[in-house]
């Protein structure tokens, strides 16, 4: 009885593994195909949905794993972003260093300042990581070098020849923000489903508990706080990629609408991020569908969106403040225990 | 006569200006069951707690295993051999059974970060849930494993507690009021557990539940107000009238008053 | 020797309104534990609305006024409709502790697009009700006008009004009482619910104080007091974030240090400075200048 | 018109820590609930004055339902309720301690004689006003704690472990406060207390609970001797 529960345990271990590599193969060919066969538009959307994705992906190791609400993601994003572009700009390496290198630098930074962090609970890390994504992008005008208000420009350069002349530069962009995206999430998944995800989920319902089995909580919260910005970084970096690497990009708004993202995604499961940036996409869309009918002034199509949005986060937040995948698993789980 | 396994020699701590222990020592031999009684804020927790590094102590010094030793960090207990359960149980409730007791086993595990990027874990994961299923089924809660822990009823998440507190191979369990809130039959389980346990790991038990510290105990100590006011064996222990008169008030004499 | 003394009369200027801010958001943490993120989008509504009735009737008194009694009004409403609700639902589970973080953060983008609709993202200019021209003595003009003096002196009414209300009243005994323990306070028959309103309510008005003040002589937009909040919270921070005195003082010793960064060493450094004061009072003195040590784990 | 406490189950999350408990407190009378710890007597203490909610049951005081109402409505009808620990506000002072207990009745003039009352029954409170009470003694806050319930006029006072942590000369005085003000003023009091010959040398009535149940009750100077006592501390 026990061993075949024991060979079950395994089979459990070892199964959601292929499925997940599978997945993440067949979602990289699906976008890949559908890349061809969209409009211009629709394909940076697509590029915009992936990095999106990517950096609520980072929130969500942080707050939902790890329990650490930052509302200066943004912050991070610009590190990475200015890192890839001065790397490109002076050393010119391989396009890869230079992704490689924006994930090393914010991550570095995310060290630093996660060292800080990780004493602080809740409203306290909140205001100071607030403080940092105001406060950070008013540095690019104190060095020269970082291009002031007008920012750097991050130049990836076309496509290779290879992929043939019909290749435009936004299905570049987006080849590579897709791809790019697909792999970190892949490694942030696996990781999450680890021992380093339990240890942090662990550490954020029982401090207590998880130090006594021997888990250091302080110092895992800064590890989670250093990825979480190294992949920050690169969903900057191909941010800064595809608009521009300028304090306009990287605004509090972006930071904002990072934490929406992940909040409406559900912020205790990776899977919905990929929705989640789908969201932060449409709902611009949809808005501008809207406010059509409202007569299109200015006012109504700058403000629409960020209504809903932020409607959108208060009643989610309200009614199922876990998330909705939380939510359903909890109701799932009741289900089981009644049948039982 | 079995060997001295750790040793607190004139424990002191203190909360702002209020003496929450002073002076106490005490001492676990290997195989035995320790006791720890007292009245309500006697300082039976704040012991457990300077001993595992979530209160400073303001003197006092450690022996473990017969050498001198610092009054270790919370995360530095289970690698010193030593496991504790807490009063609130502590379960991650976001967890499953099983995820949890992998946990207490985490400081046996050795996936990298690297590893665990790249999804290459499943050695280690099946060694730690092997561990895990192993313990779950030694007290009884093997066909709870894929349960997530806060859907457990109460004397199941005690059980996984004591599960998890085990799975590390502990020398030295301390055992933070394990019988609190259980009925007679897992009480009767409870008695039988740790005694059983005796032959692997030496146990402090703090607990008020009477019946429970008075069956499975080798030696009590008992405290008031931070100070140890008895040691001995049960018998000796409860025919102490400084002890009856801790637990049952110190205003015996003025009984006939009024 | 003369300029010092200009610097430092502007940074009481700057710095009194950041205790207001400050202020607000101690109100609200200590009747409720929550940082109050759409702090600063409630002074913007009724920072527009004084702006709709300056232009409208000419009077800044009125508008002033009314802006208060608005801003407290939205206190209390926000409180009473959202906060407990959201305490209803997300009491526990594993977001429970962000929960109201996001909460307000959700509400000061539904109140920034709110009034976005209504005025436009367009920056509207708010006239100072009083001269901005310097005092001029003798043959030299000071920097310190007469609007710096106005608001160094609205804000000091408001606190000398908040330190009686609070010290010298039986309503200030219940709301001390119910901040520093809510069961102690409900055992002696204080309302607790009603105080937390009360809370928010004198939140909402410190902060539309706030709000006008720093917005005279200035452009209003919809995210123009996003900086003021910063501060505010900073200086919150500083003081400890439980102490209505920490949080005056919080604000004036920002304020006064900021004045003589953007004078001797210019406007760009004001925010990392900010925010290395904020990082070195967290780290080095978690509890604040005036706060108890310990206060500040979860 | 008595306190009347009927099959009342209380559950903390998944442990029943009051698990059916009835007894009786006659008007003007003093009843100690006694019980090593773990044993309730807290829950059952915070249930009665509406700070925790019963999950089955009933609680009467002079013939009225009180069951599931709030501690500030019950302040009204005469209930006070000194918790656990020293239940006053340290960053306050003496003063505004006890003032606090008169603010409901919103009157200057009574709340004012109250105090006056009260420092009648603790001088050393009197010579303390202006003083945070974080600078008063463990004694004089468990005494303010006392006198903050008497200025909100009780008809019923709840008293949780007062003795607690406190030396024996301090606790003796307590008890003799505690035993003056139901003989004097008229004021029933149920007095939990883990110190079982202290409480049941001032008490009418004795009601011993252990694990949530009431193991005996009856006349406190005859549970002095009942072997209940014994077991219900010390296993035996």
């Amino acid at each position: 009885m026990l061993k075949r529960k024991r060979e079950e345990s395994s089979k459990r271990e070892h199964n959601p593994y292929r499925r997940r590599v599978l997945f993440f193969l067949l979602l990289g060919w699906g976008l890949l195909l559908l890349g061809d066969r969209v409009s211009e538009l629709r394909v940076y959307q697509g590029a915009l949905i992936a990095i999106y994705a990517l950096a609520i992906g980072s929130l969500i190791l942080l707050t939902g794993y790890s329990g650490q609400l930052s509302l200066g993601q943004g912050a991070f994003m610009a590190i990475g972003a200015y890192a890839a572009a001065l790397t490109q700009i002076y050393l010119q390496p391989p396009l890869i260093v230079t992704f490689i290198a924006a994930v090393v630098v914010a991550a570095l930074f995310g060290a630093i300042i996660g060292g800080g962090a990780a004493r602080l609970s809740g409203p306290y890390l909140a205001g100071t990581t607030l403080a940092l994504a105001l406060g950070l992008p008013t540095l690019a005008n104190l060095f020269s070098f970082l291009g002031g208000e007008t920012g750097l420009y991050f130049d990836v350069g076309i496509a290779p020849e290879r992929f043939g002349a019909e290749f435009t530069l936004y299905k570049w962009f987006f080849w590579i923000a897709a791809l790019a995206t697909l792999i970190m999430l892949f490694f942030i998944q696996n990781i999450l489903k680890s021992r380093y995800g339990r240890a942090w989920k662990a550490g954020r319902a029982n401090a207590a508990a998880a130090q006594l089995v021997g888990l250091h909580v302080g110092r895992r919260k800064v590890l989670a706080f250093t990825i979480s910005a190294g992949v920050a970084g690169l969903a900057g970096a191909l941010l800064g990629m595809v608009s521009l690497v300028a304090p306009s990009t990287f605004t509090l708004s972006l930071s904002f609408a990072i934490i929406t993202g992940a909040v409406l995604a559900g912020l205790t499961s990776l899977t919905g991020s990929i929705l989640g940036g789908l969201v932060l996409v449409i709902i611009p869309e949809i808005a501008e569908m809207v406010s059509g009918n409202f007569g299109e002034s200015e006012a109504v199509t700058a403000n629409i969106p960020g209504l809903i949005t932020s409607l959108l986060l208060i009643l989610t937040v309200l009614f199922t403040p876990n998330g909705p995948a939380e939510q359903w698993h909890h109701h799932k789980e009741k289900k089981k225990q009644r049948a039982l | 006569m079995s060997q001295t396994i750790l040793e607190i020699d004139s424990l002191s701590v203190n909360f702002g200006g209020l003496k929450a222990l002073s002076n106490v020592s005490v001492n676990l031999r290997e195989g035995e069951v320790l006791g720890l009684i007292g009245p309500n804020g006697a300082g039976k927790t704040t012991l457990f707690n300077a001993l595992s590094g979530f209160v400073p102590a303001a003197t006092g010094s450690l022996k473990l295993f017969g050498s001198d030793h610092k009054w270790p960090r919370p995360d530095q207990l289970v690698n010193l051999g030593i496991a504790r359960t807490l009063q609130g149980v502590g379960l991650f409730p976001e967890l499953t059974v099983l995820e949890n007791v992998m946990l207490g086993a985490d400081v046996l595990a050795k996936t990298g970060l690297v590893r665990a990027a790249l999804g290459l874990t499943r050695r280690d994961e099946e060694r730690l849930a092997q561990k895990a299923q192993t313990m779950l089924g030694r007290v009884y809660a093997g066909h709870l494993a894929d349960r997530r822990a806060d859907t457990l009823s109460y004397p199941d998440t005690k059980r996984v507690a004591i599960a998890r507190a085990l799975v590390s191979e502990p020398k030295i369990l301390l055992l933070d009021e394990p019988a609190g809130g259980l009925g007679a039959q897992d009480i009767a389980w409870l008695n039988g557990l740790i005694r059983n346990l005796t032959s692997s790991c030496s146990i402090i038990l703090v607990e008020h539940h009477m019946d429970v510290v008075m069956s499975v105990c080798n030696r009590i100590y008992v405290l008031n107000f931070g100070e140890v006011i008895a040691n001995g064996t049960p018998e000796q222990v409860r025919n102490d009238d400084d002890v009856i008169a801790a637990y049952l008030g110190a205003s015996a004499a003025h009984g006939g008053e009024k | 020797m003369q300029q010092v003394i200009n610097v430092f009369l502007i940074g009481i200027s700057i710095g009194s309104i950041y205790a207001l801010m400050s202020l607000a958001l101690v109100l609200v943490w200590r009747s409720t534990r929550v940082v109050n993120f759409a702090q600063a989008g409630q002074a913007i509504v009724t920072t527009y609305v004084a702006w709709e009735v300056v232009n409208r009737s000419g009077s800044f008194l009125m508008a002033f006024i009314l802006a208060v009694a608005i801003g407290g009004l939205i206190g209390g409403l926000v409180e009473s409709g959202m906060m407990r609700t959201l305490f209803k639902h997300a009491s526990d589970g594993p977001v429970a502790a962000v929960a109201p973080v996001i909460a307000t953060l959700g509400l000061l983008g539904v109140i920034r697009a709110l009034v976005g609709l209504i005025w436009t993202n367009e920056g509207k200019r708010f006239e100072s009700p009083v001269s901005t021209a310097g005092f001029v003595i003798g043959d030299t003009t000071l920097p310190f006008s007469r609007l710096n003096l106005l608001i160094i002196c609205t804000a000091a009414i408001v606190m000398i009004v908040f330190s009686i209300l609070f010290q010298r009243t039986n309503l200030g005994l219940a709301l001390r009482a119910a901040a520093y323990n809510p069961e102690i306070a409900r055992l002696s028959g204080v309302k607790v619910s009603m105080t937390r309103t009360i809370g928010w309510v004198f939140a909402g008005a410190a902060g539309a104080v706030a709000g006008i003040l720093v917005s005279s002589n200035d452009t209003l937009n919809p995210y123009s007091l996003d900086v003021l909040f910063v501060f505010g919270f900073v200086a919150a921070v500083v003081g400890g974030l439980e102490s209505l005195v920490g949080a005056v003082v919080g604000g004036l010793v920002l304020g006064v240090g900021l004045s003589f960064i953007t004078f001797y060493l210019g406007t760009s450094l004001v925010f990392p400075t900010a925010f290395i004061v904020l990082v070195i009072v967290l780290l080095v003195r978690p509890s604040g200048i005036f706060g108890v040590k310990g206060a500040r784990s979860a | 018109m008595t306190l009347k406490v009927e099959r009342l189950v209380v559950e903390h999350g998944a442990i029943r820590a009051i698990d059916g408990i009835s007894f009786e407190v006659a008007e003007g009378s003093l009843a100690a609930v006694i019980g090593s710890n773990g044993a309730g007597k807290t829950t059952l203490l915070r249930t009665l004055s509406g700070l925790k909610d019963a999950k089955l049951g009933k609680v009467s005081w002079m013939g009225r339902d009180i069951t599931g109402m709030k501690p500030e409505d019950l302040v009204r009808r005469g209930l006070a309720h000194v918790s656990e620990g020293k239940s006053v506000i340290p960053e306050l002072t003496v003063k505004e301690n006890l003032a606090l207990g008169g603010l409901w009745r919103n009157n200057k003039t009574e709340l004012a004689q109250s105090i006056e009352e009260v420092v009648e029954i603790f001088p050393r409170l009197g010579e303390r006003m202006s003083q945070r009470a974080d600078t008063l003694s463990g004694g004089e806050r468990q005494m303010l704690a006392i006198g903050r319930a008497h200025v909100s006029k009780p008809s019923l006072l709840l008293l949780d472990e007062p003795s607690l942590g406190l030396a024996p000369l301090v606790v003796e005085q307590i008890f003799q406060t505690i035993a003056m003000l139901c003989r004097d003023r008229g004021i029933t009091v149920l007095l939990v207390e883990q110190n079982a010959l202290g409480a049941l040398a001032i008490a009418d009535k004795g009601i011993i609970i252990n694990l949530g149940k009431v193991v005996a009750q009856g006349d406190a100077k005859e549970l002095i001797d009942d072997p209940a006592l014994r077991s219900a501390y010390l296993g035996y």
